[in-house]
């Protein structure tokens, strides 16, 4: 076999885009991510043969076929499992997840659940547009309360599920948000993401133009989104709004956060939290700000990096003799004992 | 009975079946493992079956908590466990009652009187002592209070009375070996290495097996306690050793990586009575390039199989029916994607969780039929513990070859019963490269062989070959997503043409037994070999004339199968199920074949399969 | 074109096939539905077939977003959408291109040329425009600049251009209403009663609608635009309304929770095309007493459904391929707890994801066969969208008499399909109260009646019937767990016998069309009815000895079945999947019946049945 | 139907125990958990046939057959649908849903997380015996890093979940923990649980005398046990010891606990944080506590009671004319326009 060694090193993004036509509805956040994440491909250098997109199925799982590398569209909510098979066949593959809110969390809730906890490394990017897109609009697990869908004509009446809150609690060590437009800070994110060794969880609103459009306005319209998002940056103080002139701190002799004023005459910045993206118990908080009392915190919300699942599978298994000369066929047939018969 | 006699001749038997019984605390699993192997050794033939309870550890005592082990050895070819014991070793009385219907009239009877208390007996539901109230009449019993006796043995080595009385199963053991003539050495050595930290277990044990045995040496009880001979079976000239199924399929499955030049093996699977003994296997087999994992749950086991497959590794997954219907979907997914995988179904009773010990063989029609839409897949069975090694190469061959999943069916009878294996040569194993796709000149995925009709694989890794898959269907011509309705019956037909091609790449079916036409086909297929085999010898030493036939390959059949079948006047086909091969040969050939089904969670008797044999066509 | 003509006479037609054809944006399913509510208005039998893209809205102009709507109406007893088409709608380049292949030689073209940009013409693959370079010569071409005249038409109520274009639909249907003569009261008042808030675009869509009805009153275009006159169907005299088998099937599980006398329905899904549509429908009906669920998947839903039907309730699911996959393993469950809940499989192309709009009638095996063990359950079949509603009532029927799981049949094309239906006399539905266990007398829960051999229905609430139930095997006599081998057989057999024993309680099989016995039966089961119905009717008329026998129970069969079928010399069995019923009627059987089988995700066309019947046999 | 009522008012434990002989390996933490239930019940005035316990598959999961309430044993991981579809049948019912560590956090984590989400109103028992031991002793996905089990001869490399973590980040509105040997607290716990309208999660701590034994001894053992344990309660301080010497406390400017010594020269009393179970956050801060830095929090942790959601659901359906003189078929069947044909 004759492998030529293929240098992608000057891959530009559209190097990234398939043959195919892309065929989300016009106006989808979807495109948007496409970009990005194309973008963060090229940024990263990544080589296409080694990179491998895996999704399970709804609009956000049409996502492979529109890239160059290699990709696997395979069924509702398993992604994740197929993607660790893949990762425990060859570590060395770069894995991308892409899901949905139904994909990911309602059919396939209990594989993100082992995914994190086992802490594979895949970079994985729920696509949160709080709505089943390709099966036309019925609510899903992260809709709100009060949403009207053809399953639910008179409003879901269903707790939501927080997916970064769900990740916190399922042992996730790479806790992430974005907004589908945002692209710099998207790529930015998708770099952290891939930079992380173990199972990143990437959470990113993105808006269904057709059947929940607008459903992020709150916090991603033009004219409130400096007031309403919170980027967090590890080290920074918690502040937000057009000059940061807000900031979050610990309400005093309580466990919770309020926003506050920040200047002067008002609370001094060395009261605002500084974000420290090891500390889960403030992950956990932030994942829980919603509009109109706080901004959405957006950004590497939690980052603790550990061992990725397949290192130590490997390791164990080398420790147990996997790749020193497999042992000859005859002496496994033989252990235990055998006897002759002349 | 204390009278002396001369010391006594042995009589011969040709074959004998011992059951040994007990609590499950009682060893009896050790117990006849440790026959067996003296027994081989004896150059024996023979058949295990090992029976244990459902529950973990059941109440000490109880009938449910009865733990057996039955041997058949001989010095003939030996194909089943016996249809009825000739031995039946009781350590406790709900050891006897549980498993005293399968003593053959005028059989033997151990029985350790020392366990026989009032409160074992009201534990037993016995109203009286069976020992005592007449009812064994119609069997030879010998009462021993091997107890007593093996305190006795033991009492020098100062144990508790707790470790002293589990040494009870090695005093039944010495006596047994004794009655068959067996030796005690490699018995002796393995209790010194399994107790080498507590050397003083090793030698109550030792000692105690060395009572039992010479106990039978010198006691002067009864008519009752014979020594016996059995003769080395007529067999094979090579090196063997003891195999069960569930690690025939585990060396097979490596045999097969090895064969197909693949270098990992991915073993996904998530623990399932009684399958889950191939994931134990496996996770110990680290250094013959297996890697073992434990998913959440079955859709994840066979997802991380696909996973591995779609990167080039050799993907496996296996469990039993509940789990197996839990991969229904993700089956589906391989089909459509063709990638090789491997699905060991070890069956057992149900519907639903029914009885999860015991074998049945009621999962043909869900590997053959059970998934949505036209759907197919090769299907196999192994016929006995060693036939698994084989049928494991040849699922991963065809699996690989054909880039399709292949469901390997085996049982809950195989997954334990041990048999003898004549060890084969490694360098005289079959040899089945695959090629990885690596040439991007013209690529695309779905690419054929002309011949195989299989697509390329063509994994993750491999420079400009960069495509993508999935559930979706996809263009003949260019592998992309398609709506195209001829494009999908093409499609369609393809992968049906594609499994049924496999049939021109396997054996023709040939009678294991018998010619090749006659009055009487049996057909079967899966772990009903031994005794089908049996009957039918039986049968043919009656004058009539009847054949064997044992399927291998059940998706799809070998070519000539339907021409062999007409050539018998009366085709009859015992399974474990309510008759699901039956149903599959009838639609196949139009044959008029007859079931004979039994559904009782435990293998055939030859006996019933010979009554049907003979018994004129309903 | 332009010479004045005298007002013209309409000629008269049998039926007709027109098909709407245009952008996903462009209202095709809306237009299609108001053209049929004015034929079936008119007294024409009649039956529709709208066809979707796959994409939730692809790009604008693209063949893969075209989305079609074909009505087949006539003064006879109208079967199928039609085979050829006779009017296609144009409403782009795209549409054309897609469903030009359709349209029989000679038919009518009527085409937006308005819509014909070179934009559009790239889109849709046409490298010159086939309006102009006679690539269309075989048909008859009305070229229209609908697009202009109806912006013309709306022109005076300010709307914008894009509100305006979307008008374009009705001004289509006006004509094509005009065409056959039909009325355009009921949908002038829909269209008022649709856009209420919207008063400007209630009118500019009525405009529209006119002004397309008076281009035909008026027109001075050519000789093809010609008005037709269809007579009223000989339909029985009655109410009717037009149903689709979605809406069939939910009212028939009402109408079946009525006549079974529950008092509630726990309607448990999980989206998943088509399946979804019954869980929207239902979502609707909380005041008929049914509560639906959309659960976190198909496995919770299916639970949900055998929970509910454990206390009591009529527990219903629903789902398509891969969900109905995802639901196996429960299956079992409800079949070994012998809990009454009805299944619905909404069937489409496979395997795997396959093409999830298209329609396939290939989950035959799953639903027969399609679970571990033996884990017998009945299935029935809805042939036509009416059908559905009767399909529905006796699949409660069945499972509430029985104590088992029914899946009922339903695919892709009877979800969307509609067509006229006479309303039934809601008192003369069927009745068949269930009895709930009350009384504690002697009670297990595996007691069985003995005639059904359905255990009794014994609800949580209950006083005094507390027990337990489970997936286990349980014991015959007390309904314990039991691992006893003679019980399993016998609980094995009873739960293949209850199922069997159905056959006694359903009518024989009789033909839908023609004989009972002759040369050639002709056996279809679910959607294709229609196709083979005509087919059968258009060989019986050339003088063919041919009959129709349609299945509506599949497991068990009609115990007439075998006898009925040995009655033909040959038996033709059309299915839309790889020949699945054919197997199974082999199997059953033993007759030599040959299949046809098409897998094209759309429906048989009845000459491709007649040729079939036609055909010598193979 | 005549139907007797039956007044359960007087039962004592034992009346809730059927006929069938316990078949739990001798010494098996579940038999205390069955005594601790039984009581519970009796003091619950529960009545037999107003009571369902809906449960898996797993030594845990046999527990149904041994009260004499309804019982359903489904099949592995599903139990909370089916309770899920019980409940929605029939509200009045008292359902109770038992599962174990692999049972309900392995095969059946999503149905876990979902119908926490929902809030089913449902006593959820999950019996955490850091194994699966009805399959004969494979780890499980709470067990320890380091676990050798026939399935990890090598031992376990994966992370184990935490239930409570896990349950709260699903949005469960009670979480509570008990060890199987204490009977006074998980009884009760267990009245609490009970009285809590929606889902309660309870994590009982069960020894595996066969393939597990003393997994928990490090808090539970005799001798370690008051030092190990932090038995929580609402309003109280944090405290524990054989004399409550020791508290939790907030590590001054951070989001993390310390436990400290309290007393005269030492943390003054006021400095200990008080258990307020409303608070998420403190609750998720609790979960994490663990031997021998900590002690291992048990007792209600979370409890912030919202609607169950059967109530919603028939609270909407009820608006929508469930209950009301269902209307006639006809009219359903009349409805959206009819024609005549003479
Ligand atoms: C087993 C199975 N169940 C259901 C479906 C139908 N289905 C396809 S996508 C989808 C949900 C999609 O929602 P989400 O994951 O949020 O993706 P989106 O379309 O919104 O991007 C569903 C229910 C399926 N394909 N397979
Ligand atoms: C679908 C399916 N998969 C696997 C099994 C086998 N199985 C039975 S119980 C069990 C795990 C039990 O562990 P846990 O829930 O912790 O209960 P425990 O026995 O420890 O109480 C497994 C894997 C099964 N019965 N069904
Ligand atoms: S339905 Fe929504 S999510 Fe799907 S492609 Fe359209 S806009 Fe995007
Ligand atoms: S195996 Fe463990 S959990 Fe199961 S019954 Fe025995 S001790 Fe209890
Ligand atoms: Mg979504
Ligand atoms: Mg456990």
């Amino acid at each position: 076999m004759t492998v030529t060694t293929i240098t992608d090193a000057e891959l530009a993004p559209k190097d990234y885009a398939s043959d195919q036509e892309v065929r989300w509805c016009a106006g989808c956040g979807d495109y948007a991510i496409l970009k990005a994440v194309q973008k963060a491909l090229a940024e990263l250098g990544a080589r296409r043969e080694r990179t491998v997109f895996v999704s399970g199925i709804g609009c956000a799982a049409r996502f492979p076929y529109y890239l160059s590398t290699y990709g696997f569209h395979t069924i509702h909510g398993r992604a994740p499992t197929i993607a660790t098979g893949i990762k425990l066949a060859n570590p060395e593959l770069d894995v991308w997840v892409i899901t949905g809110d139904g994909d990911g969390l309602s059919i396939g809730g209990n594989h993100m659940l082992h995914v994190l906890r086992r802490n594979v490394d895949l970079q994985i990017l729920l696509f949160n547009n709080e709505i089943y897109g390709l099966t036309k609009g019925q609510y899903s697990p992260t809709s709100r309360r009060g949403t009207r869908s053809p399953s639910t004509p008179q409003g879901s009446i269903e707790n939501p599920v927080s997916p970064c809150a769900f990740a916190l609690g399922a042992g996730g060590r790479f806790v992430a948000r974005a907004v589908d437009t945002q692209q710099a800070e998207m790529v930015a994110l998708l770099r952290r993401a891939h930079a992380h060794r173990g199972a990143s969880f990437v959470e990113v609103f993105q808006n269904c133009v057709v059947f929940n459009d607008g459903v992020f306005d709150s916090f991603t319209a033009k004219d409130v989104a400096p007031a309403a998002q919170l980027h967090v940056e590890h080290g920074k103080p918690l502040l937000f709004g057009q000059n940061k002139e807000r900031g979050l701190r610990l309400k005093p002799g309580t466990l919770a956060l309020e926003a506050v004023p920040v200047g002067e005459g008002r609370a001094p910045l060395d009261e605002i939290l500084v974000h420290d993206e090891t500390n889960r118990t403030l992950a956990q908080l932030l994942v829980g700000l919603e509009p109109p009392e706080f901004p959405v915190a957006l950004g590497v919300l939690y980052c603790s990096p550990a061992n990725s699942y397949e290192a130590e599978v490997y390791a164990q298994a080398r420790a147990a003799g996997l790749g020193r000369d497999a042992p000859d066929l005859g002496t496994l047939l033989a252990r235990d004992g055998t006897w002759t018969v002349e | 009975m204390a009278t002396s006699t001369p010391p006594r001749t042995r009589q011969a038997r040709e074959s004998v079946v011992i059951r040994f019984a007990g609590d499950s605390g009682d060893g009896m699993q050790v117990t006849g493992s440790r026959f067996t192997v003296e027994a081989a050794l004896a150059g024996n033939d023979l058949t295990t079956f090992p029976d244990f309870p459902a529950e973990i550890r059941a109440p000490a005592g109880t009938t449910y908590g009865v733990s057996a082990f039955q041997i058949h050895f001989g010095g003939v070819d030996v194909t089943t466990p016996g249809d009825a014991v000739d031995v039946l070793v009781a350590m406790n009385p709900a050891a006897l009652k549980v498993d005293l219907k399968d003593l053959r009239l005028g059989g033997t009877i151990v029985v350790d009187t020392g366990a026989f208390t009032e409160r074992n007996l009201t534990k037993a539901g016995f109203p009286a002592n069976p020992i005592e109230d007449g009812s064994l009449a119609p069997y030879q019993v010998l009462t021993i209070d091997i107890t007593r006796l093996t305190a006795e043995a033991v009492k020098a080595l100062g144990l508790s009375t707790r470790e002293a009385h589990r040494c009870r199963n090695m005093w039944a053991l010495g006596l047994m070996l004794w009655m068959y003539g067996r030796d005690r050495q490699v018995t002796t050595d393995w209790l010194r290495r399994k107790f080498a930290d507590r050397p003083e277990l090793a030698q109550a044990n030792v000692a105690a097996l060395n009572a039992g045995h010479a106990f039978g040496e010198t006691a002067e009880m009864s008519e009752h306690l014979v020594g016996y001979t059995v003769p080395r079976a007529p067999v094979e000239p090579g090196r063997y050793r003891a195999v069960s199924g569930t690690e025939a399929i585990a060396w097979g499955l490596i045999a097969g990586m090895r064969g197909a030049g693949i270098q990992r093996m991915i073993f996904a699977g998530y623990p399932i009575t009684p399958a889950s003994l191939l994931l134990h296997t496996l996770a110990n087999l680290k250094s013959h390039g297996v890697i073992t994992f434990q998913a959440e749950d079955e859709i994840a086991a066979i997802g991380a199989a696909i996973g591995a497959a779609y990167a080039g590794a050799l993907g496996v997954t296996s469990s039993s029916g509940p789990g197996v219907a839990l991969k229904t979907e993700m089956l589906g997914l391989a089909i459509a994607t063709e990638l090789p995988i491997v699905l060991v179904d070890a069956q057992r009773a149900g519907p639903s969780t029914g009885m999860p010990t015991k074998a049945e063989q009621s999962d043909l029609f869900q590997a053959v039929h059970g998934r949505n839409a036209d759907a197919p897949l090769a299907v196999l069975a192994a016929a006995t513990a060693s036939d698994c090694f084989e049928v494991a190469i040849e699922a991963v061959r065809i699996a690989t070859k054909y880039m399709t999943p292949v469901i390997l069916l085996s049982d809950a009878y195989l997954a334990h019963a041990a048999e003898p294996w004549r060890l084969p040569d490694p360098a005289g194993l079959p040899r089945f490269p695959v090629h990885f796709r690596t040439d991007p000149a013209g690529f695309h995925p779905f690419q054929r062989d002309p011949v195989t009709l299989a697509r390329a694989w063509a994994v993750p890794g491999t420079p400009e070959l960069e495509h993508r898959i999935g559930g979706l269907e996809k263009d003949y011509e260019t592998g992309h997503i398609s709506y195209d309705p001829d494009n999908h019956a093409r499609m369609t037909r393809t992968r049906a043409a594609k499994i049924a091609g496999i049939a021109n790449d396997i054996p023709p079916q040939r009678p294991a037994l018998g010619d090749d036409h006659g009055a009487v086909a049996v057909v079967g297929w899966g772990s009903t070999y031994g005794a089908i085999h049996q009957a039918v010898r039986d049968a043919r030493e009656d004058g009539l004339d009847v054949s064997h036939l044992h399927l291998r390959y059940l998706n799809p059949f070998p070519s000539n199968l339907g021409d062999l079948l007409k050539r018998f006047d009366r085709v009859l086909v015992p399974e474990m199920n309510n008759g699901q091969l039956l149903q599959l040969l009838r639609a196949a050939y139009l044959v008029p074949a007859e079931g004979l089904s039994k559904v009782e969670g435990k293998p055939f008797k030859v006996a019933e399969i010979v009554q049907a044999i003979e018994s004129t066509p309903r």
